[in-house]
């Protein structure tokens, strides 16, 4: 097995990041920003290309691996979360990032999504949440809103989405955050945040898709409302926001958090954001706080909590086993069991 | 060998066929087991059959719950657990009433009397006691109260009513094992270690053990005090393995002479668990298990292992293998080393899970979307599924291929001595990563092609890790060569092709095909999977009865050896037994033109010999004689 | 289509739903004890042998519906929650009852678990938790303890178990509730809950495999240990438990749940459980109070809240179209589009 | 046909094939669409081709953006969208670049003159304007400056430059429309439909669709006029209808005629997801659709309505099918109505999602474990759906079976003239709902045998909310009659069998096979699926040609039909063009030794019966001429 060279990262820039391969998008995707985010931010991670894998599985979103410049596999639709733990497990040395979309992760990816997060295999996950089929033309997905009219539901759906915050802190995540593809340094932010958590991170992008779900998030994240409707998770601050930060998050009564003036409640009562809270639960309850897109939306991270990874306790188990009972000894192994001679 | 029962007044026998049934609390398998391990190492051929019901415990006494162990045992060279029983060892009604039919005629019953009362009989749908009316007539029968024996045996050992009863497999082990002469000490140190820390289970298990044993010596048993010599099998050092420990091994060692790290991502099921298990077992040879949320996580984790490097694998039975199609797909298209090993059971859904079958070979032919071909391999022996896993990674990873290892529930589950090979004597094999680029583009300046194609067709396993060699690979289309997407319709026929001759290419890898027995007979007899040792069963008695008969058996059935289509057009008759509706004989007909007959079987059993004698006269007269 | 008969509903007793299959679990396990519960309560709860039915997947949990003389399907293993949702949308006046243990629910089926329980379709799902895999003979499942020495994981195994109320909160869950198999009295009036309940119902059942997992559940629900250790959720009441309610759960400061002595908070600030609050967060802060079984664990409803359910919503669409369409007109479908005659 | 432009000065011709080919975002689909559907109204006979890419939109200019429609009209009946096309539209420089090889020698090319400046030239990899040097040479080259032309004509409109600028498809659309003298009406009415409410587009379309036809008028194009009068079709009422549709159409039309519901569960796939947005719409004739979260999802919500009485229905494409496998087994199990619909595509894997291929035979055969047999039926044409799918719905319920219909993405998206059927002229299907007991019991009670069979060997179909026939069904093997459980040997292989009877006794259900063409020929062309067109467009040509051919085409490809092994015994040649690699020939092999010839295709693209001509001399040739 090769392993990366210990000589310095090379230098490199955003060009050296991307491949020659035409970039098939729809011309006003939101894929482009997030693709861009992410190969500039790339040469400032200290990783080389060779040592970087990209996984996705089918849908828009999931043509990306064709357009980075490093190690790539474009999979089969929703298995992108299953695939790559076996190559971080295989390979504990190298970078995963998986990516896909609404449908690729929630829908049939689904299962895969949550066991990798329970899992807690050191993979970065991200899912570009177009709340739209895309690659097939626009049906609804599991994050379309409630009475979406789609190719497939002519009649307005009648299923409630999933939220996926939600979703990702009830399979005990270790690592959750939320960004949009109209600011790239906050994207680029929680990409690097993601990157460096040791275990399953999932980083859930608001991205519009223009052609089939136009201005998903206009409400939220065009530059005139992003101020009032987006809310900034800081670990160890109040949380507020608003242009002033006139308005805050506090819990109420019943542990739920809901939306305060600060001008009314004063700042102590703000809810102080703790991201490495061992229990999900407030986590949880700031994921409810914006059930869609029609309320001011926390976005950042969630929830960053160390517990123990997947590939390398794999890999410790792996050691100790060796360090007990010596390389294997496939003379011994064949001879393990009682045998006899026949001369 | 010094503790083997006195065998001075025991006659020869040079096999003997027993069967233990009983029901599934009653430790029958386990019997079973000591019984083969004790005759392995004194030096027996032998071939076994576990024959248990899905159920964990179903209720005791019902016919569903009646769990059976055949084995045979013998002084010479011998390929399946026989066919009619010779013994019965009955623990009680049911297992009467479910096994009787199997005996030999005039075959011997061991019953355990204890167990035929009312509630017994009752359970087991008997009106009245088999042991009291004409049901067993013409058998000789052996009425032991095991139980009570094995309680009086007990009763001075503080062991509770309830533990004691319990032992009494052992005291039926005894019991066979003085009538067979078998040694005495493989058992007692089995059961020392086994229930180590466990005195009063050691001790009543020993008690049980030795009272069977000088039960035969004491009741005037004398008339059933046998005695079966070592067989003279080639010299070497030999063990009892079972198919799937043999699989295990196998893949071990694939890794071993391949200098690759193997990953297993497997979802339990029955038969393939132990493989699972015992892999799970070895980490310090490298090896890592990924017990997966389902069967397609699995595989695809299997698949990222092998993207990354690693021998990916992954173990499952018919139901897995319906569900990894799509991934399989996916791999056929990437062109990485994968091996898929199907556990085969009775089919389909659910069918019988705890039962033998080869149906799925159609499926690992054809389950897959679009032109996917694989090469598929199977064993055809417990020991020999070593051999075939090696040669399944082989495979793999020369070819950069994923390939289907089938074997079935009697081949994992069955045991047989295997002659341990020499570690130095297995194959290499070499997975050469790629290394450098293999390109040089418009610039000039070096470039890596994913899909440009050694001797083999194979394309370069550059992995993760490796500067320079940076590609994407993926599902869609891809130009040969770059491997970048293509829609161009030339291209895709053109990889289609491709990806096809690269399988049957390894045809050309492949050892010349044995024809065994009379290669100018008339008939050969064609075979794949765990049918070779009834087909060769069949073969010698039909040879030692003067008929001339050839026999072909199939480890590759995909792409199958070169030769195969001259070789049968040979015959005027090709009789294809197969334990499926006749897949392979499709198969056969399809690629070579040849009237070959099936003799199909889907019984949850597998044939024995005489019933296969049989068939294929029927088969071979129906079909009207030479041409 | 035939539909049930609008008779009044005959008497029947548990031996009228029981068939005459014998029950193949092993001696001893926990199921016996959950299918006595289920033959019980059917007979008082208003609905006919034909208007039920119970599909499972595969495991031995999933042998429950050959003992139900009722419409029963064993289907594959981890599909049922996917199989039985086409059932009740198909034919919504059916009871439909799915059953299945925490390997077919929670791995190969929690795909299917999740999306039925964010759909909301009217179904009944017991799942049997013994914490492994019982028909296979002893593997580790997603709900085993971390640590735990299976088949499978002869080294003990690395990753963190699902808490499966919080996966149902977290995949926007209707209804959930918990109970165990030592107490008939508790199960079936939760399966009445369960029942009574508009909508996706899931019921995690506390199962003890004596065989591959026995006493996994001793340390809580075993009679000398069980008030001490379970918490009994009631609706509306402040939540307190032990042999004289002494103690009880509060939120803490930062909205998450909390065990405390009544003597020293007082009872006014004991949480009130509110199984109806429209939000989750409470229900999962509840759900973390005990992550595994060795903490004090609540039992009892943790949310029930009214949504619109999947199949009469199906049903509404159909009626409304008719009304608004006129039921088909095959002739005038097939003449939907331009056409012109040829003579 | 008022409106039809004056054709006096009009040429006729019996039939011409066009090609639109532009940018993705040219909407060149649509354009297609609507000069397909004028062709329609004004009585032509037609085939078309949509042919896309992948990507939604995939950038503009690029040669991997280039998406084309073809469509062949006629003044008699056709099978295909033709071989090479005689006018390709080029509307910019990569779609002149992607299509110009398939053009007819000679052909006429219309350019889209104002594309071809520096950028675009780049883009599609062209040095110098294939309008400037000798790349068109031979061609007729007509140059339009249609983006100019269509912004002019919509100046005074008052709508965006963006917005005019996209209406210069129109342009296209009536220059070709005047060439071809087609009528004007029905554009111009479903411009006003489609865009009811914006005023500004309707505008513009209409201008620029206006402008188009004059400028046929005006320019000098009168070599270009042409006529192709109305087919003489059989009587009746037609309407131009694609595969998709039509298979929706069935499956509602079967719905009705068995007076049981339809439950559709499926999840989106290229090129299946129309049938899933067409029967979504139809929520007034009681059909319920489940977009799940998956294909196994899907297949098991429609198995589950089965089982609640409904028609359960799923449709998808391989990879969905791939994944669709254990589920279906359980249906083989169940012995329940279902029906799984495949709009094959080009595999493996992602493969080409968006091109047509049918590979998908053999796992529609054999994509379970075990033995697990199933009908397999495919729809020949696009109007043939229709029937295709009533038929299937017919076996799934007559024969309680899960039924495989394979269509592809040809038969898909192309579109046919049908003569629409008379409601009252469609086969009926019988439910048959079991409503009573079928046994005794011991007690003498009446009881419910679920596995009790009827004359076709079907069981009885017990719904949910039947009072007295509770009963479980489950994927275990089971006693036939009572459906218990059972491990029992002889049941199960029984069991085998008795599945395998049932598939095999629909052969007695169907009608006489039909030979077309010369049934005393020494060459027989043996076809499945879509590739119907073309071999019907070759057998008519080489018989005009004066070769003698026979024709077989199945529609049922398990059972096959029983007189077929006859039939073809008959013939010295049997040549079977598949777009697969020889999955028929395989099957036709194994059963009747038959030494059928494959004529595979995998391109993405159809068979042109031109083609086939070649191919099929080729292959005879190489076979050494009549045995
Ligand atoms: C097994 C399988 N099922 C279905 C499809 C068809 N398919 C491709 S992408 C897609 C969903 C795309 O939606 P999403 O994942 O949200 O990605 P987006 O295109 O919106 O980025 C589907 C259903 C497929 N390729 N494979
Ligand atoms: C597709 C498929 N994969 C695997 C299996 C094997 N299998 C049967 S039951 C089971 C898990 C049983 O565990 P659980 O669901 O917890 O049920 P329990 O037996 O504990 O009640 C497995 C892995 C199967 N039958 N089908
Ligand atoms: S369809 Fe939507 S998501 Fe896909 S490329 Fe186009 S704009 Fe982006
Ligand atoms: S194995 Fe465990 S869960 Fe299964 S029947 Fe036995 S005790 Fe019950
Ligand atoms: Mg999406
Ligand atoms: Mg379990």
């Amino acid at each position: 097995m090769s392993t990366a060279p210990e000589t310095a990262i090379p230098v490199t820039t955003k060009k050296d990041w991307a491949t020659d391969q035409e970039v098939r998008w729809c011309p006003g995707c939101g894929d482009y920003s997030i693709l861009t985010a992410v190969q500039l931010m790339l040469p400032d991670l200290g990783v080389t290309r060779e040592n970087t894998v990209f996984i996705s599985g089918i849908g828009c979103a999931a043509r990306f691996p064709y357009y980075m410049n490093t190690y790539g596999m474009h999979s089969i639709h929703g298995r992108a979360p299953a695939i790559s733990p076996g190559l971080k497990l295989a390979r504990p040395e190298i970078d995963v990032w998986v990516i896909g979309g609404d449908g690729d992760m929630l829908s049939i990816g689904g299962n895969h999504l949550i066991h990798a997060l329970r899992r807690n295999v050191n993979i970065n996950i991200l899912l570009f949440n177009n709340r739209i089929y895309g690659l097939t033309k626009g049906q609804y997905s599991p994050t379309s809103e409630v009475g979406k009219v789609t190719k497939s539901t002519p009649f307005g759906s009648v299923d409630a989405p999933f939220n996926p915050i939600s979703v990702a802190l009830g399979a005990e995540a270790s690592f959750v955050a939320r960004t949009h593809d109209m600011d790239r340094k906050h994207m680029q932010a929680m990409f690097r945040r993601a990157h460096a958590h040791q275990g399953a991170a999932l980083v859930e992008v608001f991205q519009n898709c223009n052609v089939f779900n136009d201005g998903a998030y206009d409400t939220i994240t065009k530059k005139d409302v992003r101020g009032h409707m987006l809310i900034d998770l800081q670990h160890g601050e109040p949380i507020r926001f608003g242009p002033d930060g006139e308005r805050g998050v506090a819990l109420d009564g019943r542990g739920l958090a809901t939306i305060v003036d600060v001008a009314d409640v004063g700042v102590d009562a703000l809810l102080v954001h703790d991201e490495a809270d061992p229990d999900p639960s407030v986590a949880f309850a700031l994921s409810r706080l914006s059930n869609g897109v029609g309320r001011p939306t926390p976005i950042g991270v969630f929830r960053a909590v160390d517990r123990p990874e997947y590939a390398s306790a794999t890999s410790a188990q792996l050691a100790e086993a060796q360090a007990a009972q010596g390389p294997g000894d496939l003379h011994a192994l064949l001879h393990s069991q009682p045998t006899w001679d026949v001369s | 060998m010094t503790d083997v029962a006195d065998s001075s007044t025991a006659r020869e026998l040079s096999q003997v066929i027993i069967r233990f049934a009983g029901d599934s609390g009653d430790g029958m398998q386990l019997t079973g087991d000591r019984f083969t391990n004790a005759s392995a190492l004194f030096g027996n051929d032998l071939a076994t059959l576990p024959d248990f019901p899905a159920e964990i415990r179903a209720p005791a006494g019902t016919l569903a719950g009646v769990s059976a162990f055949q084995v045979q045992i013998s002084d010479h060279d011998i390929t399946t657990p026989g066919d009619a029983p010779n013994v019965l060892v009955a623990m009680n009604p049911a297992a009467l009433k479910s096994d009787l039919g199997r005996l030999e005629p005039g075959g011997t019953v061991i019953v355990n009397e204890d167990t035929f009362e009312d509630r017994n009989l009752a359970k087991a749908g008997y009106d009245t006691s088999p042991l009291d009316d004409d049901t067993l007539g013409g058998y000789t029968v052996i009425r032991v109260p095991m139980t009570s024996l094995t309680m009086e045996a007990c009763k001075d050992l503080g062991v509770k009513t309830r533990d004691a009863e319990r032992s009494k497999n052992f005291f039926a082990l005894g019991l066979i094992s003085w009538m067979y002469t078998r040694p005495l000490e493989p058992t007692l140190d089995w059961i020392d270690k086994k229930f180590a820390g466990k005195e009063l289970v050691i001790g009543a298990n020993k008690a049980a053990f030795k009272a069977g044993h000088a039960y035969g010596e004491t009741a005037e048993l004398g008339e059933h005090h046998f005695m079966i010599r070592p067989a003279a099998l080639e010299p070497g050092t030999y063990t009892n393995i079972n198919g799937n420990t043999a699989l295990a091994w196998g893949l071990i060692a694939a890794g071993h002479q391949a200098k690759v790290p193997l990953f297993l991502g497997s979802y339990p099921i029955t038969p393939a668990s132990d493989i699972l298990h015992e892999l799970s077992k070895h980490k310090n040879f490298g090896v890592r298990t990924l017990q997966a949320e389902d069967e397609i996580a699995a595989v695809g984790a299997a698949l990222g292992a092998s993207y990354g490097g690693h021998i990916g694998l992954t173990t499952t039975s018919g139901p897995g293998v319906a569900l990894k199609g799509e991934t399989i797909g996916l791999a056929v298209s990437l062109e990485l080393p994968l091996v898929i090993i199907d556990i085969q059971r009775g089919g389909p859904s659910t069918g019988l899970p705890t039962k033998t079958e080869a149906s799925d070979l159609m499926l690992a032919m054809y389950g897959r979307h679009g032109e996917a071909p694989l090469p598929v391999i199977a064993a055809y022996s417990p020991a020999q599924c070593f051999e075939a896993a090696l040669e399944a990674v082989r495979i793999a990873i020369t070819y950069r291929t994923p390939v289907v290892l089938l074997s079935d529930g009697y081949l994992a589950n069955g045991s047989e001595p295997w002659r341990l090979p020499d570690v130095a004597s297995l194959p290499t094999i070499e997975a050469n990563y790629a290394t450098e680029p293999n390109q040089v583009n418009e610039d000039g300046e070096p470039s890596f092609w994913p899909y440009q194609r050694d001797e083999n067709l194979a394309r370069p396993w550059a992995i993760p890790g490796t500067p320079g060699l940076m590609h994407r690979v993926g599902g869609i289309e891809k130009q040969d060569g770059t491997g970048n997407i293509s829609y161009d319709p030339a291209n895709h026929q053109h990889m289609t092709d491709i990806r096809q001759a690269r399988i049957d290419k390894i045809a050309e890898s492949l050892p010349p095909l044995d024809v065994a027995g009379d290669a100018d007979a008339d008939l050969c007899l064609l075979g794949w999977g765990s049918t070779w040792g009834a087909i060769t069963g069949a073969v010698n008695r039909m040879r030692a009865g003067g008929q001339k008969v050839a026999q072909i058996h199939l480890t590759h059935l995909n792409p199958l050896p070169t030769e195969l289509g001259d070789l049968l057009r040979r015959f005027d008759h090709v009789v294809v037994p197969e334990m499926n509706m006749g897949q392979l004989t499709r198969i056969i007909r399809a690629e070579y033109l040849v009237d070959a007959i099936s003799i199909p079987k889907v019984m949850g059993q597998p044939f024995t010999a005489g019933e296969l004698i049989e068939r294929i006269a029927a088969a071979t007269a129906a079909s009207g004689g030479p041409r």
